[in-house]
């Protein structure tokens, strides 16, 4: 069983079809990645996959369970996390805090045990942090821990919503364009990241990117979306030497 | 009810709804071009009543306190209290344009309590005298008495606000309000002044309720600092009733208000000591069941 | 942050040496306490300069029992956490007594603290009810209070030969203690109430209760709240066409009143406290209150200059600044001031009222007969 | 990391460690203020921590949370009548009422913040303007709240049978009660729901994608702040023995929010100095007469435009 399944989903803003029956599925432990054209209706297709916008039809799985509809909360915690196309740190909050945040959903301890100090409010509140620290230092700023998250450097905001995302456990973690902005080292070092996320956490990745090569570099399978419809579906060489998907990129030669 | 009753609270209703209407339509203005709620609003309304009292006992001395010294009281008015709001726009609220919608709402509040305080220190809270020559002449339907001043004053919130319709429907100036109020980033690129056109829409929607600020303090004979609170809360109430940043749900919302206190306070067992109650319950069931109001559109939040 | 803390300090200690205000050294000191501030503060101003003209009077004379009379002014600005700060300053400076008052619901949360400390206090404007169930035994009211108010109120509606009477109050303590009052009275007299309406203060537009009285079939509308809503009140039932007759509560006793209103205003009736323009005897006060403060004497400036009297007359018949003695003295005033007399009941209120009807005639307030 | 299991970053940690001391000793100073302060002096101190609590209360939903309550003296109402009307009606021990007005508050909390806090920021605002002031409507003009005159006789407390009645009395309650929010605030701060308040008052979206439910902290952050009200107007009730619709006014919100901003939203030090100069407003400004509201009002605007961090803000903004 695929770990997130899509069926027939659909979407529209007024008349404006977003999504038009979109299908597809990514197996467990695999990175994939969504192109397609500007507008194509992937951030779209995100968002419903995360629950900010409510789907017209259709269904999302995810491990089998329907996740279709469901607030945005519930979803993270049932194990989906995501990153934003622009970096939405909190950026008036320190870096660990930011990773920290990830562990909201993975913890229970709420204002009255908060209050009377107990015990394992207190036990809990340090598995947060340590938790926070690891994945800091997983994706390599466990250094800047204690400074503010807007005072990080570009790169670096990237890594650190990558382990705030990381840090809510997910299953599978979408990436909305973390390339975009960096320099070819900083890309080869997110090629890298990428591929230890999958390799020594087993978390799935779904991403969606423009720069190719990496797209190329990465993926094990790609699914290309032009005017919110799926027009192939498949690995990188047949991806690319599919005519739509030529077509739609290039236009047609007539 | 008797038929005389229902007529009169409709007259009533009629009234006092223009009024809402005025007020609430600038509300909307504001509110659909940069999504600030201009708590400040209903002071512009009060600035507009004491500015309009001030020119109708100057212009008084040569035209005397009849429709000409209204008509007079109520340009110069609109004029002065619109250029009121761009100043205030470019002075509280440009500067916070970027800063997070706490802060702005703050500082619209404190907008609001300067006009506010300022009035209550410039006429240590009197209650200053407003009167006309207008009378209460009229024609009588039945046993309801209907004065000219109320048909007038009725006829003319209608033409503001359909000239107001008219200007955001038609002109180029209005396209570009509305270009603004769908997306602010793009209609710079487009080559739109935004700022230009934020300030006329300051303006208008401050003229606005300068005019209706004039119209109430020569129709109830009155004006005092404290006139805009209320006045403000009811408008905003109208504004989200109607749908707010929608001009024609402004007026709907303003209309319906205004008859829903008038009967509202007309049925038995809920006394006029429950109507303010039965007005912000009416605010609440409409957030919480009809955010978008009455003329409104659901605004997708893009992420 | 230490030094915010510091700071913190610093604000403290500052604040506490602006507090400690000393008072003038006098043998026996009296505490005022007014709305100074606020919008009431013209009312305050009024009570504290007739206060004082009492006391400079006195004190020209020799003073009481030998001692001269200092005055301290405590702003209550008609708010009850304000008038609580008020009070207790006035009694940590050890008045021997205390007069003033205009707001019933600045003064309720205060007759605790001079009941506690035992501190006669002549209150001259509050005139609800509730202070009579609130007091300690101290505190004295030389206002009418409202049952009375209601009382003089449907003399004059009988008189007038209203039978339905609609009554309008404002939704404050004041204005709504007195409607509550007066509609009971007028039952109990035989008296019909037509309906019993609450506006929201500040608001302009009265239509929806002019409808409502007008079709209850009311041959009277009684106000009882205050002038700002009286005038417009009268002016949109005029223009309504209500054709019945139009009393209002002592609020209304303004000027403002009878600008507003114009031409509407013209035989509304008022049930007015002792104005110095009402009374015979309070030509010469008036003329010396002008001379004095560049001002005319206000509603209650009759009235506190009564009081100021008042706690003359019982110290010097108290024989001491006892505070029993004094209160002791009070109980058993029969004082006739400008205003009238002042004798009290066993609860320590008025024995018979001092307010007055009086009709708008030609744009001023004339004694209704 | 340190062996401190604390959430804190470093540079906060730091500060809060070197604020212990004159910390300690502001609490010391405040003890033994009655010693040396006459009855006046102490009445406005008490007044002063009243609005301590009041706007750490409100700092919690308005700093914390991010959002904007113009009703908030509707839950210092709320207490302040539940101990009214349950001890001087009902005959209840003072102490008694408490938890009840702390359930009364959380009540009113979920009726009015469950359905309008998944709107935008600003209908909060209107929609919290509106509950203040229909509580204050609805205490006008029942005869179990006394009407508009309101209530009077209400009973003082006693500890151990020792009843609180000078002023100095409760002026060491109100200190409590004081210490006891801020203990309470701290607490809260650092823990996992205080954090998630801060991630949506920062970014609401941003929040929810990394699994917080936004209506969810939002409602709790409401909740607590009523509940703390409600305490304070136990208390205020208590002391004052008499209460009144007047007392609970939009104006009061108003000071309240002044206290939060003036001092730094979001920020105990900043909100507690904000409490006091919002205290001491009226006794500096006594000379003011009519142009107090104006100069209120100034200062607020120009603590948005110009020091939108309040004039304590934290180092580290």
């Amino acid at each position: 069983m695929a770990l997130l399944e899509v069926r027939d989903l659909r979407l529209s803003f007024g008349g404006l079809k977003v999504l038009q029956d979109i299908s597809f599925s990514v197996e467990k432990g695999a990175i994939n990645s969504l192109i397609g054209p500007n507008g194509a209706g992937k951030t779209s297709l995100f968002n419903c996959l995360t629950g900010f916008y409510k789907p017209k039809g259709g269904s999302i799985r995810l491990a089998g369970r329907p996740i279709t509809g469901l607030p945005p909360h519930r979803i993270t915690a049932l194990g989906l996390a995501r990153t934003f196309q622009n970096i939405r740190l909190f950026k008036e909050m320190s870096v660990l805090e930011n990773a920290m945040s990830g562990q909201h959903c993975r913890s229970r301890h709420g204002l009255v045990s908060a209050i009377l100090h107990l015990p394992s409010q207190r036990r809990e509140e340090e598995a947060i942090r340590a938790a926070g620290m690891r994945w800091l230092d997983f994706v390599g700023i466990a250094e800047h821990a204690h400074r503010l998250a807007g005072g990080l450097s570009y790169g670096d905001q990237r890594r650190l919503e990558l382990a705030r995302a990381l840090a809510s456990t997910p299953e599978l973690i979408l990436l909305d364009e973390p390339a975009a902005g960096l320099n070819e080292r900083e890309k080869s070092d997110l090629v890298r990241l990428i591929r230890r996320i999958r390799d020594e956490t087993g978390v799935t990745v779904l991403l969606i990117e423009h720069d190719m090569g990496l797209v190329m570099q990465v993926s094990e399978r790609i699914v290309v979306f032009d005017y919110g419809q799926k027009i192939a579906d498949g690995t990188p060489v047949a991806v690319r030497a599919d005519p739509r998907v030529i077509e739609a990129y290039l236009g047609t030669e007539e | 009810m008797t038929l005389d009753l229902v007529i009169q609270q409709l007259v009533n209703g009629l009234i006092v709804g223009s009024f809402y209407a005025l007020i609430a339509l600038g509300y909307s203005m504001v509110f659909g071009v940069i999504k600030l709620l201009n708590f400040a609003h209903g002071d512009i309304y009060m600035s507009g009543a004491f500015v309009g009292l001030i020119v109708f006992s100057f212009v008084g001395i040569w035209v005397g306190n009849g429709w000409l010294g209204v008509v007079c009281a109520l340009l110069v008015s609109m004029l002065a209290v619109g250029l009121l709001g761009v100043v205030i726009e470019r002075f509280a609220y440009r500067p916070m344009r970027s800063a997070p919608r706490l802060s702005i709402l703050i500082t619209a509040l404190g907008a609001s309590m300067v006009l506010n305080g300022a009035a209550l220190a410039l006429t240590g809270g009197r209650h200053f005298a407003f009167n006309t020559d207008l009378g209460f002449a009229g024609v009588d339907i039945s046993a309801v008495h209907i004065t000219y001043t109320q048909m007038v004053l009725v006829a003319a919130s209608i033409l503001l606000m359909a000239g107001m319709q008219a200007f955001v429907s038609r002109t180029m100036y209005g396209k570009a309000m509305r270009a603004v109020s769908i997306d602010m980033g793009a209609s710079r690129l487009m080559g739109i002044d935004v700022d230009r056109v934020i300030a006329l829409t300051f303006f208008m929607g401050s003229a606005l309720a300068a005019g209706g600020g004039v119209m109430a303090g020569a129709y109830y004979g009155s004006v005092h600092f404290f006139m805009g609170f209320i006045m403000g809360l009811k408008a905003f109430t109208a504004a989200v009733i109607g749908g707010i940043g929608s001009v024609p749900g402004a007026m709907l919302g303003g209309l319906l208000l205004g008859l829903l206190e008038a009967y509202g306070s007309s049925l038995p067992f809920v006394g006029s000591e429950w109507r303010d109650v039965f007005v912000f319950g009416a605010l609440i069931l409409f957030l919480v069941f009809k955010p978008t109001g009455i003329l409104g559109r659901s605004i997708v939040e893009r992420v | 942050m230490v030094a915010s803390f510091k700071r913190l300090a610093c604000a403290t200690a500052l604040a506490g040496l602006v507090m400690t205000t000393m008072a003038n050294a006098a043998d026996i000191k009296i505490g005022i306490v007014a709305p100074m501030t606020g919008q009431l503060a013209s009312e305050g101003q009024d009570m504290e300069n007739a206060v004082k003209m009492a006391i400079d009077a006195a004190n020209a004379k020799g003073g009481v029992n030998g001692d001269k009379i200092a005055t301290i002014t405590a702003d209550d600005a008609c708010d009850p956490q304000q008038a609580v700060t008020a009070g207790s300053k006035l009694v940590s400076e050890g008045v021997t007594a205390i007069v003033g008052g205009y707001c019933s619901g600045a003064v309720l949360p205060t007759l605790k603290i001079y009941g506690d400390a035992g501190v006669p206090f002549v209150i001259i404007g509050a005139n609800s009810t509730k202070l009579v169930a609130a007091n300690q035994g101290n505190a004295f009211l030389a206002n009418s209070t409202g049952d009375m108010q209601a009382t003089t109120a449907v003399e004059l509606f009988k008189k007038n030969g209203y039978k339905k009477i609609a009554v309008i109050d404002e939704g404050d303590a004041y204005s709504s203690d007195l409607a509550k009052l007066t509609a009971e009275a007028f039952k109990n007299a035989g008296g019909e109430i037509a309906a019993r309406e609450t506006t929201t203060a500040g608001e302009q537009d009265y239509s929806a209760v002019v409808t409502k009285v007008k079709s209850s079939g009311a041959d009277a509308v009684f106000w009882t709240a205050y002038h700002a809503g009286g005038a417009l009140l009268t002016k949109q039932l005029r223009q309504a066409g209500f054709q019945g007759g139009i009393v209002l509560g002592d609020g209304n006793n303004s000027p403002e009143y009878l600008e507003i209103a114009g031409s509407a205003g013209e035989g509304v009736y008022l049930l007015s406290p002792p104005t110095v323009d009402l009374l015979s005897g309070a030509a010469d006060f008036k003329a010396k209150y002008k001379a004095a403060y560049g001002r005319d004497a206000g509603a209650y400036a009759a009235l506190s200059h009564d009081v100021g009297d008042l706690i003359v007359d019982a110290m010097a018949r108290a024989k001491s600044a006892d505070q029993k003695a004094i209160v002791a003295a009070l109980k058993a005033s029969d004082f006739k001031g400008l205003a009238g007399e002042i004798k009290f009941t066993d609860k320590n209120t008025l024995q018979t009222s001092n307010f007055h009807p009086v009709v708008a005639k030609g744009g001023k307030w004339v004694a209704a007969e | 990391m340190s062996e401190e299991a604390t959430s804190l970053p470093a540079g906060q940690r730091q500060t809060l460690r070197r604020s212990l001391l004159p910390g300690l000793a502001a609490l010391a100073c405040a003890l033994v203020l009655p010693q040396f302060a006459n009855a006046y002096v102490l009445e406005v101190a008490t007044t002063a921590l009243l609005y301590v609590v009041l706007c750490l209360g409100l700092n919690i939903v308005v700093g914390y949370a991010g959002l904007l309550d113009l009703g908030y003296a509707a839950f210092f109402a709320v207490g302040a009548y539940t101990t009214g009307i349950l001890t001087a009606e009902f005959g209840f021990n003072f102490w008694l009422s408490i938890p009840v007005s702390m359930v009364a508050a959380c009540v009113a909390g979920i009726i009015i913040g469950a359905p309008t806090l998944r709107l935008r920021s600003d209908y909060l605002a209107i929609v919290t303007l509106g509950f203040g002031e229909i509580v204050r409507i609805i205490a006008r003009n029942l005869d179990i709240t006394g009407g508009a005159s309101g209530l009077v006789g209400i009973e003082r407390p006693e500890v151990f049978g020792f009843k609180l009645m000078q002023v100095q009395h409760f002026y060491y309650a109100f200190l409590v009660l004081a210490l006891l929010t801020i203990f309470v605030c701290l607490s809260v701060e650092r823990s996992r729901m205080g954090r998630a308040w801060f991630y949506v008052r920062y970014d609401e979206d941003a929040a929810a994608g990394i699994g917080i439910n936004r209506v969810s902290a939002k409602l709790q952050a409401y909740m607590m702040g009523a509940v703390i009200a409600s305490v304070a107007g136990c208390l205020y009730a208590a002391k004052m023995t008499a209460i009144s619709p007047e007392s609970f006014t939009f104006n009061q919100s108003l000071l309240i929010l002044l206290g939060v901003v003036l001092g730094g939203m979001g920020r105990i030090p900043g909100v507690v100095l904000g409490a006091i100069l919002v205290a001491l407003l009226p006794e500096v400004l006594r000379g003011a007469g009519t142009y107090r509201p104006l100069v209120t009002a100034v200062a607020l605007l120009a603590i948005m435009l110009f020091r939108p961090n309040g004039l304590w803000p934290d180092k580290r903004v």
